[in-house]
């Protein structure tokens, strides 16, 4: 199965576009999502026809429908495991999955952490909206605890889970973070993750306006914006704040905590991400409630891919026994003949 | 097994060891091996399958294993058994009663007695008749010495003792040469039965190749096994089963488990197909993985997925890639499948669920055998979700059947679910050989042309939609578990729609009826008692049913390989008798099928122990309902 | 609906608002609200349902609304619809075709207009007829102008404009003030026809409670409604509606799910025993979940788990702990708690599964009706698992039958499957309120007494198992799902030990067809035609057979709350008429069973569009059938 | 329900053991596992009948059979569900569950990141074989890279997963490595388990010597465990090898490395260990193929548990709405009469 020649017409986002009117509540945070996909597609230069999306169930694994690509919207939570199947027998194709908290982290985070730990070349993009949009608004793996929502009137008693540690924990190669509203950070995380050679993971803070409105309200709102978030590059000290004076640094004892720069402190002492170290991504996705939201790669680092494995095994069985001959298979072992 | 990998030699004719022995012929022999579950007995058993299978008789096997790995030694629970049945005519089961018992302890002795025939022959490993080994079986006094076997021919002998001697001069611990044991018994019971121990030699050699050491061990002991019964005094006379007269052509030994993953491989070889099986491990199934895992150098991918669902999933993901997509499992596994099948059937792609049937409930008896899943296969989905379902009837026919699933799954777009089950799964028989360019070719054509494209047009004999393989420029389309417009296969919540693609899903199942073959109807074409079975009981039936007529009872048998849809023929059948009677290996589920849909009064014979219909019991019964009239 | 909780207090008389114009009494009305997902129709189509039951006439409500949660405006796929029929005699369904559309957009028009009956009546928000709004419903011109509605009544009334012109002087963006024009509507039709607005009132006042701007708003939108009918000329006539003669007694209007809900809290109570649901949300069962809770201060456990399977997990837990086990979920739910529902039933732990229907397979249309999970539920498990299978005539038999599933569930140690489905679930009916102390207890007793405790020592009756909770002095054991021996309850693999216990199993199940009420025939108790039904049916199948009957026609209703067992008595009932016809909104399952059970040739009316029957189809289907002979 | 008062005569291990014949091959790790818990457990001073012991499938499920309290041997993966609802519904009851590497990390993933962000009060031991035992060999999720198994005759290509990673990544508030041989570390790791206030997750190095033997030898050989085996404790640092003259040191980029003690660098240099903090657990969880394998506690801290959190919530509904009144509930909303 080789590469498809790339098409001479530069493709554009309207060929990307599928003749399905777009069913999410005007105002949703997904439509914004779907824009940039649309967008940095035809940058990549991937013929169209070369292109998956897989989905589970939910508002977010809707997103299919509405890309002029190959699309399959599967069953709740199940996804990252028929991207698995399709990518590594179809190592030509681009598989996208598209989940959210719940479909990502309830009922399929077995499959998707498995996903991540085997390296399979799928990029997940879970939009990350805190509840249940599709069933109207339970609260989800990823509600803050004592959220309150139809199906917890009192409040919900577990802690959240966070989908970075998650990922990290599966030792993801490449994990990573935005916002739905924040375009440009957003089309470069997206670029990025298709340029991973591995398994590639993005939580995407999306709001749901009609069952969780503003719960990204303090890394979104013009006002707050700044202060709340941290921009992760690689190499780069980790600063944040409207005027970018405050910073991370690390305590003797290795818990962050964040400085002001200038008068004592500078640049120099603060904390230098790197997507590459180890410890990197855990230290940045367990700041806590004190710091800002970390946003761009935690982890971005190389390993053999499932599908390359898979692959060179199939590739050395056949250099070494040759094409598969059925009829000596099936004379395999002792024989004898009846005559 | 995919132990035997690498040994493709034909074999020479079987050696003739000397004999100043009294030879007796024999038409048929049952022998039972038994021991504990770390002694090796299945492999002693499938070595002896092989020797004689290579010397032409037909045979028939039942392993039957405990759950437990290696049980502790001496105990009843522990005790893992082989049986099997060789013959010079043709046969069908592995037999109901042994004529010969090989018993490594007496724990094997208490559990297997009551079945030898009277008058039969007991070959017993004397050094493990000791005193705490007996207590752990429940014997007071030394059955071996106490004269409670008077009835029976008893060949004691000290099998470890003599194993161990054999070995003397190897650098190996008491513990490994132990476990040579099972090769002195095989070889000491291969002499006795005149069988041919060269296809084993071979197995040794290549199955240790690695170690030296090993292949020396168990060469050892098989031959010095084999010796002992030529030299001793104690055996008199040396049995004989000619060849059997079976139909010309190259024969192997296979398991059900083996067949079918050589069926699924030869379907994918004739459809020029990768072929993808993601599965999860489950007994009996797991064999399924681990034989086709070897298939790397045919386009075979194999993925042991992180569970059953993750494993179907897969398996949906590369059919809709293009691959033939296949899983394999047994009952407690299926039923985490369906929600996964049913996303296959809404989206209409080719899916193979090969469902090796175990003794349940929940988690059950895992290693006995039933045939409890027919009615879980057929409804066990959410909505009406009609899917094909075959049973394979023989080891053997597991290859055809495995082979047929995945024709009508490719031809129609539709989920098929094969039920095996564990008697078929690890017993063995000996199979001819179909020539490759004898199968036939399965045409599948991927859709490339845009123009006129619509993912749910139909084709107007087999209403199967187009199978397009993403990466085909211009027919970019999205499907999923929505109901689907007809035609378009866009989303849709229409009512009429609704009904009608419910409709064509079914009719599309439904066709299939035309593109089997007509039902064969064994014994008088009408009359008394027609006898319908299905799946792995088709032995014991067929055996029974032909005893009977023998005796000139009106009796005749179908067996259904087509369970969903049933055969369009049958409704014509059955009325040509005055009964029907429905013998399963559960409590009544083929034969709920066969009242609902010909409104006969069928009635069943049903037993549910995890263990294979005796032929006995079966004429014991059909006689029974013979007279009832 | 949890909305409503807190106003407990009875509601006095309807108001009588001053009536200058025409009355005219109608003996029943149906009526079908429908607009943009975001319109609030449902809650328009409830408020009114509450309205008309406090008012005393019986009512019957069809909810119908896409799986989009607000989709885009004025789209086609967008439109959500509530129809009720309520009815100063006793009814049985929302009825066939409405009386009158309540139309907030010209895409409602649209999908609804084919329904409404001859001269019915169009209330329309003309404020929503613009050109971009008309094309996308497919209009080239505007309908309530281009005298394609002349042989309607129609009434074209500026709804959006209206109500944005109440909410002057509020503090409310135009988008909030907007979405109050749902209780503009209801107001104008409750006073179209004299629906008393006071439980709205109250239920706008709770319901808003921390927002008095938005008690203010709405209040304001629905009395703006209710005085514009009455001032506008545009009304002449006014349409009353008497109150129905119900049985005496205290009534409140209760939803199939709402009522599931208080049926298993209700047994709780009446056990004197914990409660715990554990659940995934899953359209339609989460209302269950939500229901439940509110329902801490009872000793109700609620547990949003992380999929079906450890909901139905957490529940088995919780009943080997000594709760009462309960889980509710949809057909893509039930498939995947199909092997813990067979470990509660090899281990028997009293174990409840409700399983509200919705039109599948797969994903399907999620918030649309169907029967068709039925034969899954009987026969889905892995080998022969048999439960006891009930389900629920009407949304306030709900109650009982969830009460049922809880006595049947404790006394026999077994898992009892509820099978609800989504018309009941959302429907909603007058529901004569139980007293506590008629109710009966729930007897159960745990085991306590250590003396010749047997885990598997059966009751001689019941035949289940002793309930034992952990923390019992003396009584430590172990349970699991391997086969277990009689009485003992140690794993076993004993043959004859199998099938004695998937035996006793069966017969356990059997039993509860002892334990049910004697089946009711509502017609001639013999004669040409029975109609058997199941489930949500009721009521259409219902008055179908009754006004067939009312023509003379010999014709019967049966209608099965249990499945599995079959009532006993329902052998003796079917030879007594000449022909059977099973109605299902499904390919036909329930009459699959019927054949099997019988050996009775009975047909299916079978319907598979996501919607209920309707009346009229059914007796055309039946009075075919009658005269098929 | 209240705690049932301690009986007078004190337990033995004896009074722990079943009836039933264990049927584990002999040579088995789980021998050890099922001793050491028997011999702690009289020492913890509860009574016999208020422990359950819940289990999924595998070998190491079959542990419950051999203890001689409650016991549930459930279904496979699923047995922190059936635990979670047994313990929330029943504070009063001590319950443990075991489970595999197969069962609890492959099938079973979902469950038990669950239970531990939940923090339900259960006890899991995971007994990590790194192989299928009842399924007679497979790979399993722990299995090395390249792994030559029944289902892998050319060596797995997926990376495993470790086990400590993910209970860390599902914030697990007790989480800990113990040895099948080790007795006395075992022991004292299972008390520790026990007196935890929430979910607590082992890892116990187990030795199928049938399908693995050999599996953790590094740690477990008499001649090289010192120098391969890092004992945490809380407060200590982080000193390990046969002549307790190896440390652990934090370099400046964060990135741990071995150093030899004595000379130039003394103890003070060294990672202290902290059960407490935030970075710690994931620091010694991803040490990797040239460090020590660390056993021991990686973390354990203290938070709201779910069980506590429900029954709060229910007591305080209590507390405002009266005990549940259903006459009332039946009666609830809008009613009227019909006479
Ligand atoms: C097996 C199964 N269980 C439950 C559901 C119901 N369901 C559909 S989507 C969903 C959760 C959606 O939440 P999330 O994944 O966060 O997506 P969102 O709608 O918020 O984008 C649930 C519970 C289902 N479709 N299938
Ligand atoms: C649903 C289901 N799938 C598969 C199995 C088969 N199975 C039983 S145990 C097991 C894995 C055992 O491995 P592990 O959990 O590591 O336990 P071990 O035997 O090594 O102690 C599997 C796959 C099953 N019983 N049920
Ligand atoms: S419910 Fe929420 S997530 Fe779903 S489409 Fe609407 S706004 Fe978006
Ligand atoms: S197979 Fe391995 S894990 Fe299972 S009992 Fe035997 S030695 Fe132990
Ligand atoms: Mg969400
Ligand atoms: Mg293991």
């Amino acid at each position: 199965m080789s590469e498809v020649t790339i098409p001479d017409a530069k493709l554009t986002r309207k060929d990307f576009t599928s003749d399905q009117e777009v069913r999410w509540c005007p105002g949703c945070g997904d439509y914004s999502i779907l824009a940039q996909m649309q967008k940095i597609l035809p940058e990549l230069d991937i013929p169209r026809e070369n292109l998956v999306f897989v989905s589970g169930i939910g508002c977010a694994s809707r997103f299919p429908y509405y890309m002029n690509t190959y699309g399959f919207h599967t069953i709740h939570g199940r996804a990252p495991a028929i991207a698995t199947g399709l990518k590594v027998s179809r190592p030509d194709l681009h598989v996208w999955v598209v989940t959210g908290d719940g479909d990502g982290l309830s009922i399929g985070g077995n499959h998707l952490i498995h996903a991540l730990r085997r390296n399979v070349v799928i990029k997940i993009l879970l939009f990350n909206n805190r509840i249940y949009g599709l069933t109207k608004g339970q609260y989800s793996p990823t509600s803050e605890l004592f959220k309150v929502t139809k199906s917890t009137p009192y409040g919900s008693v577990d802690y959240p889970i966070n989908p970075i540690e998650i990922a990290l924990g599966a030792e993801a190669t490449f994990v990573a973070r935005t916002i739905d509203v924040d375009v440009k950070h957003q089309q470069e995380i997206l670029k990025r993750a298709h340029e991973h050679k591995g398994s590639a993971f993005v939580e995407i803070l999306q709001n749901c306006n009609v069952y969780n409105d503003l719960a990204w309200e303090s890394v979104t709102d013009r006002n707050t914006k700044a202060d709340n978030t941290l921009v992760l590059e690689h190499r780069k000290p980790l600063i944040f704040g409207k005027n970018r004076d405050k910073g991370i640094r690390l305590r003797r004892d290795m818990t962050p905590e964040v400085v002001t720069l200038g008068g004592e402190i500078d640049q120099s002492e603060l904390l230098v991400h790197d997507e590459t170290k180890p410890g990197m991504g855990h230290i940045l996705s367990r700041l806590g409630a004190h710091f800002p939201t970390p946003i761009g790669i935690f982890r971005a680092v190389k390993r053999m891919t499932f599908d390359q494995g898979t692959h060179v095994q199939m590739d050395n069985a056949k250099k070494k026994l040759g094409p598969g001959n059925l009829e000596a298979m099936l004379n395999r072992g002792d024989t004898w003949v009846v005559e | 097994m995919s132990e035997e990998k690498g040994a493709t030699a034909h074999t020479e004719a079987p050696p003739s060891p000397k004999a100043p022995k009294r030879r007796e012929e024999r038409e048929e022999v049952v022998i039972r091996f038994a021991g504990d579950s770390g002694d090796g007995m299945q492999l002693a058993g499938m070595q002896f399958t092989n020797e004689t299978a290579v010397a032409g008789t037909d045979v028939a096997t039942l392993p039957d294993f405990p759950a437990e790995i290696r049980a502790p030694a001496g105990t009843l629970f522990g005790v893992s058994g082989f049986q099997l049945n060789f013959s010079s005519h043709e046969i069908f089961t592995p037999g109901d009663n042994p004529d010969v018992l090989v018993m490594m302890n007496p724990a094997a002795l208490k559990v297997n007695l009551k079945d030898l025939k009277a008058g039969g022959i007991i070959i017993a490993d004397t050094a493990e008749f000791t005193e705490p080994n007996l207590r752990k079986a429940g014997y007071e006094t030394n059955p071996l010495e106490d004269g409670s076997l008077d009835k029976y021919q008893v060949f004691p002998v000290d099998i470890t003792t003599m194993t161990l001697r054999a070995m003397e001069g190897l650098n190996l611990s008491q513990k490994v040469a132990t476990r040579c044991k099972n090769f002195y018994a095989l070889g000491l019971t291969s002499w006795l039965f005149t069988r041919p121990i060269e296809p084993t030699i071979r197995w040794i050699q290549n199955r240790f190749k690695k170690d030296p050491e090993l292949v020396e061990a168990n060469l050892r002991a098989l031959k010095t096994g084999y010796f002992f019964g030529e030299t001793a005094e104690m055996f008199a006379v040396q049995y004989e089963v000619k060849p059997a007269r079976l139909a010309p052509g190259k024969y192997r030994n296979i398991t059900g488990n083996t067949a079918t993953a050589l069926g699924f491989l030869a379907a994918a070889e004739r459809a020029g197909l990768p072929l993808f099986l993601g599965s999860y491990p489950i007994t009996p199934a797991s064999d399924i993985l681990h034989e086709m895992a070897n298939y790397k150098h045919f386009n075979v991918y194999t993925f042991q997925a992180e569970d059953e669902i993750a494993a179907v999933g897969a398996a949906v993901g590369a059919a809709y890639g293009g691959c033939i997509g296949i899983t394999a499992t047994s009952g407690p596994g299926l039923l985490l499948k369906q929600e996964t099948i049913n996303l296959a059937l809404m989206t209409e792609l080719p899916l193979i669920i090969a469902d090796i049937q175990r003794a349940g409930p929940s988690t059950g008896m895992p290693t006995k055998t039933e045939q409890a899943d027919l009615l879980m296969a057929i409804y066990g989905r959410s909505s009406d979700s009609p899917v094909v379902v075959m049973a394979p009837a023989t080891p053997g026919d597991c290859f055809y059947m495995a082979f047929e699933a995945v024709r009508i799954a490719l031809k129609y777009m539709v989920p098929v679910i094969f039920v095996s089950d564990t008697f078929l799964a690890n017993g063995a028989e000996p199979w001819k050989i179909p020539k490759v360019s004898e199968l036939p070719r399965i045409e599948t054509e991927f859709r490339t042309d845009p123009r006129g494209f619509q993912p749910y047009l139909r084709d107007p004999e087999t209403l199967s939609r187009p199978w397009v393989r993403p990466g085909t420029p211009g027919l970019e389309h999205r499907i999923g578990g929505l109901e689907k417009e007809d035609i378009t296969g866009n989303v849709s919540y229409d009512p009429a729609n609704h009904e009608k693609m419910v409709r064509l899903r079914a009719e599309k199942v439904a066709r299939v009826a035309m593109d089997i073959p007509l039902t064969e109807v064994r014994g008088d074409s009408s009359g008394k008692l027609l006898v319908i079975g299905w799946g792995g009981t088709y032995g014991a039936i067929l055996e029974a049913v032909e005893r009977l007529r023998a005796q000139g009872k009106s009796i005749a048998h179908v067996h259904l390989r087509y369970l969903s849809p049933l055969p369009a023929d049958l409704k014509n059948i059955i009325p040509l008798f005055e009964k029907v009677l429905v013998p399963e290996l559960n409590m009544g589920q083929l034969v709920k099928i066969i009242r609902a849909e010909y409104l006969v009064d069928a009635k069943g014979i049903n037993k549910i122990q995890g263990q294979p219909f005796r032929v006995s019991e079966l004429m014991e019964k059909m006689q029974e309902f013979l007279e009832d009239s």
